[in-house]
């Protein structure tokens, strides 16, 4: 499984990809088709999600689905608006992702629909409602 | 047997003093020689005196949540109860200091007070573990309490009298009972019960440091626990007297090769063999869950028990 | 039969593994990274020490400029004495730094 | 009627804070629920504020059990970040020390798991051979919790003839002692009462909620990151992935004590393979814009950075996943079910590494200004 196939797999719901080294690809995806890619490489097989980065570049936000296929790690990026960022969940598909969502929730304040447990995971209970700690205040 | 006497013998000889020195340094000896067996220095031999007097100048501290008398009462009333067992234990001499027509079914219900004192501790003291240790402190007590009478029955059974004196004078004349073939098995279950009536691994279900932190004694500190610790140690200092003086003989003076050994040290040696027995048991097996315990008590103890039981019959 | 009934009946008879430590003591090896300790001649006031300490607990006296390592903010990790030019800051065999006054939790 | 019995923060089966609500019904348990937070350093944010070389040594500290793999893994991903070629020996001496790394950790746990179900004298002879191990660390790298032997570029110090020599001389007295606690675990009666199908989680849910390590291997789950995506000198050497079928308490045990025996053959091989060569790559202070994925086989399963640079000596976005993060998810089918006194033995079995797991950032905002929270301030808040 090279990482040529890979990509041959997920051609239409990628905007674009770059695979770097042997066993790296970073690919782009967007809203629509996010969960056709996920939906496609777990029933190709690769059911390890290994988790769920956010990050904040200031101008929008970006979620990034890490799942390892055989050895070779594909980075599924998922750019989102910064001022109401929201995304429907993929605890159906990978029931593994049900606590990076809520860190991604708690972080980043991008809202997870249909999330089946959404509290908060690390931060204490007395944390003000709307702050997030990972999002860039300047 | 005045007052004065009886004074004498419950404060002194056979009661708090010897038996508490011998207790703490059994106890001292058994953390020594597990240290040992760990492939660890280990305490000094006195340090149960050490722990128990520092814990002697700690502060007495009662959760505003408990039962207030109860959770006193608790250790007072387990320290007088162990030691008043001493009274009825033949120590010195195949005579204990109080003898009765049936005091052998007096020991045994005096032994389970200090396990009773630890449930009303547990659950006075209002604390999740508290209650949960108590209420496995039951189910094992039921498990090993059980065989324990069957085996002293079957030993009662045998002399056929209930009068710990008649038992040791019997076996002082026919050899220890736990040399008889058909009494061996009752002598085998009472070991196992006593482990775990003396709350020693694979039994220590009930203070299960790992799960319920110290199970019934978990609010205790200061000088309440310092007198449920040498409660405690007084009662497997008992439990193997008692077992020593219904199958091994008891405080049986012998001479041997020319030496003349007297009763108490005889006794003493016996109760530490066993009390060394137990010390190994417990440190070659990992404490099973209370299911597992009942189940064990209940299937191949109590078989073995029952066994000697009838065949004495 | 337990298998493990030998080996803790032979431990009963070998010697405990353990010491009596502060009685006894183990010396650590050559390379061990305890307290370092700065030579004042040897060191030319370049800084790089300061520079290299991942958690700033290195600083340089006002006066002397010679580097004053805080102790209670070191993390032994002995980059320090790997960029000094000259080798002034050495990693001793020094680890019992426990200090009851803070301030005195510094290596001049 | 459910009744729920608090486990933590403060608790002696668990070496670090974390709070399990454990809903019991007696002492059949019904539902787990986790909260975590306790040990929260902000460590992201501390490293999106540090050069990469300060950095690593902050990386190192997010656990104390694996250092080395959280070293190697930072450096491992900022050096893909930077296009820097690390020389051989360098990659040999990291196995070694990675290698060293997962047989103390492994019986730093087989330890714990001892005393946990109750088996003190185990505990104390695990932890008296684990020694063996510390005092190699100690004398390679000069400390032996955290021995930072990995810096950007390759090693910080070499490993010597005499060191191999006391290196081997060690492993054989270990190999001795592990198969005596491998065969101990299969036939000790008590322990197999205790640890014999307990905390079973099925190869399905293993494989759904996305386990790793010792944890997935244990349900049959042939997931490592050493032979499916080899880093250091991993690829040049041969060794198998253990795997069990067992999918319970005692199968996860016995995968981390196989796995001992297998890293000693590890490190074996990685000596007799050792070529002569370079310690260290220069390393160039800027590190040009990009984003890196690292990954290594942690103690306790896949460890995963992912570090975004935009030009600097500055990472601009640091993600940690830690394998106990990943094998949270997988308690909850394994809990339900068991009684209490399976409670502490199940949660010990995917071998909860808390320190690591709470490393996110916190930023104080009631100040408006984005003050970074400091530690201890940090630790009032949380506690």
């Amino acid at each position: 499984m090279r990482a040529e196939e890979i990509l041959e797999l997920l051609r239409d719901y990628i905007v674009e990809a770059k695979s770097v080294g042997e066993r790296r690809i970073f690919a782009t995806t967007d809203a629509a088709k996010y969960r056709q890619a996920l939906r496609a490489l777990k029933d190709r097989g690769f059911v390890h999600l290994s988790t769920i980065t956010g990050v904040d570049l200031g101008d929008r936000m970006e979620v990034i689905y890490h799942v390892d296929c055989g050895g070779i790690v594909l980075n599924l990026k998922l750019p989102l608006p910064r001022e109401s960022p929201s995304l429907r969940t993929v605890t159906d598909i990978f029931p593994g992702a049900v606590l990076y969502e809520r860190d991604l929730m708690e972080m980043l304040g991008v809202r997870v629909e249909y999330h089946p447990d959404p509290r908060r995971l690390f931060l204490p209970d007395d944390w003000p409602a709307n702050k997030y700690p990972l999002r860039k205040e300047e | 047997m005045n007052s004065l006497d009886f004074l004498f013998a419950y404060f002194v000889f056979p009661g708090l003093l010897f038996a508490g020195v011998v207790g703490l340094l059994l106890g001292g000896i058994d953390r020594k020689l597990t240290g040992r067996m760990q492939n660890r220095v280990g305490p000094p031999i006195w340090q149960e005196f050490l722990d128990v007097g520092k814990l002697f100048s700690k502060e007495d501290i009662t959760p505003s949540a408990a039962q207030g008398l109860i959770f006193t009462a608790a250790p007072l009333v387990a320290l007088g109860s162990i030691v008043a067992i001493f009274l009825l234990l033949p120590v010195n001499s195949p005579r204990p200091a109080l003898s009765s027509v049936a005091d052998l079914i007096v020991i045994i219900y005096l032994l389970n007070i200090p396990a009773i004192c630890a449930m009303l501790g547990g659950y006075s003291s209002a604390c999740p573990f508290g209650v949960v240790g108590s209420g496995r402190y039951i189910a094992q007590l039921l498990g090993y309490e059980l065989v324990f009478i069957l085996a002293v029955l079957a030993a009662a059974l045998r002399v056929g009298s209930l009068s710990v004196a008649d038992v040791v004078a019997y076996q002082a004349g026919k050899g220890w009972l736990a040399l008889q073939p058909r009494l061996l098995p009752a002598a085998v279950a009472a070991i196992l019960a006593a482990q775990g009536k003396v709350l020693r691994v694979p039994f220590d279900i009930p203070e299960a440091e790992t799960e319920i932190v110290h199970g019934p004694l978990t609010e205790y500190s200061g000088p309440k626990l310092a007198l449920f610790r040498i409660a405690y140690d007084i009662e497997v200092f008992a439990v193997a007297a008692l077992i020593v003086a219904l199958f091994f003989g008891g405080p049986v003076a012998h001479t041997l090769d020319g030496i003349y050994v007297p009763g108490v040290v005889s006794f003493l040696i016996k109760c530490f063999a066993l009390v060394l027995l137990t010390t190994c048991v417990r440190n070659i097996c990992a404490r099973l869950r209370i299911d597992q315990a009942l189940k064990f008590f209940w299937t191949f103890a109590a078989l073995l028990a029952f066994i000697s039981l009838v065949s004495v019959l | 039969m337990p298998r493990i009934l030998p080996t803790v009946l032979k431990n009963l008879f070998r010697g405990p593994a353990t010491i009596k430590y502060p009685r006894e003591r183990v010396e650590p090896p050559e390379r061990f990274r305890g307290k370092p300790v700065v030579d004042k001649e040897m060191c030319i006031s370049c800084g790089l020490c300061v520079r290299a300490c991942p958690n700033d607990a290195i600083s340089l006296d006002e006066n002397t400029k010679k580097p004053r390592i805080w102790l209670a903010r070191c993390i032994f990790c002995g980059r320090c004495a790997e960029v000094c030019p000259r080798k002034a800051i050495k990693m001793t065999k020094e680890f019992e730094l426990a200090f009851y006054d803070k301030s005195k939790a510094v290596s001049e | 009627m459910t009744f729920v019995l608090p486990i933590g923060p403060q608790h002696p089966a668990l070496k670090e804070p974390e709070h399990f609500r454990v809903e019991v019904k007696g002492e059949e348990v019904v539902d787990v629920d986790v909260r975590l937070g306790y040990v929260h350093r902000g460590i992201e944010r501390e490293l999106a504020r540090r050069s990469f070389a300060r950095g690593l040594f902050l990386s190192q500290r997010v656990c104390g059990i694996c250092t080395t793999h959280h070293g190697l893994c930072y450096c491992q991903a900022v050096e893909q970040l930077a296009g820097v070629e690390v020389p051989e020996r360098a990659e040999y001496a990291r196995t070694i020390m990675a290698e060293l790394e997962r047989i103390q950790s492994h019986l730093l746990w087989t330890g714990v798991a001892a005393h946990e179900i109750g088996f003190d004298t185990l505990f104390m002879l695990l932890w008296r051979d684990r020694e063996l191990v510390m005092d190699l660390r100690e004398l390679i790298s000069g400390n032996r919790v955290h021995p930072s032997m990995e810096t950007l570029g390759g090693v910080r110090w070499d490993i010597r003839p005499e060191h191999e020599l006391k290196v081997e001389r060690s492993l054989k007295k270990l190999e001795a002692e592990v198969k005596r606690y491998i065969d101990l675990f299969t036939s000790d009666r008590t322990i197999l009462a205790r640890c014999e199908g307990v905390g079973v989680l099925r190869r399905q849910d293993a494989l759904e909620l996305c386990a790793v390590g010792p944890t997935a291997r244990g349900s049959g789950v042939p997931f490592d990151v050493r032979r499916d995506d080899p880093y250091a000198a991993y690829g040049e050497l041969e060794f198998e992935v253990v795997t069990e079928e067992g999918q319970d308490v005692l199968a996860r045990a016995l995968v981390r004590l196989r796995e001992i025996m297998e890293s000693i053959e590890i490190i074996r091989e990685a000596i007799e393979a050792m070529p002569k060569g370079a310690l260290r790559a220069r390393f160039p202070p800027e590190v040009p814009d990009g984003e890196a994925v690292a990954r290594v086989e942690a103690p306790r399963g896949e460890l995963l950075y992912y570090v975004m640079a935009r030009g600097g000596d500055k990472p601009e976005r640091v993600r940690i996943r830690t394998p106990t993060y990943a094998n949270l998810a997988s308690l909850k089918p394994m809990l339900v079910g068991s009684t209490i006194a399976d409670v502490p033995i199940v949660l010990a079995s995917i071998d909860p590494c808390f320190s690591c797991t709470d490393r996110i950032t916190v930023v104080d905002v009631e100040t408006g200004a984005s003050k970074v929270v400091s530690k201890l301030e940090l630790r009032r808040r949380t506690s």
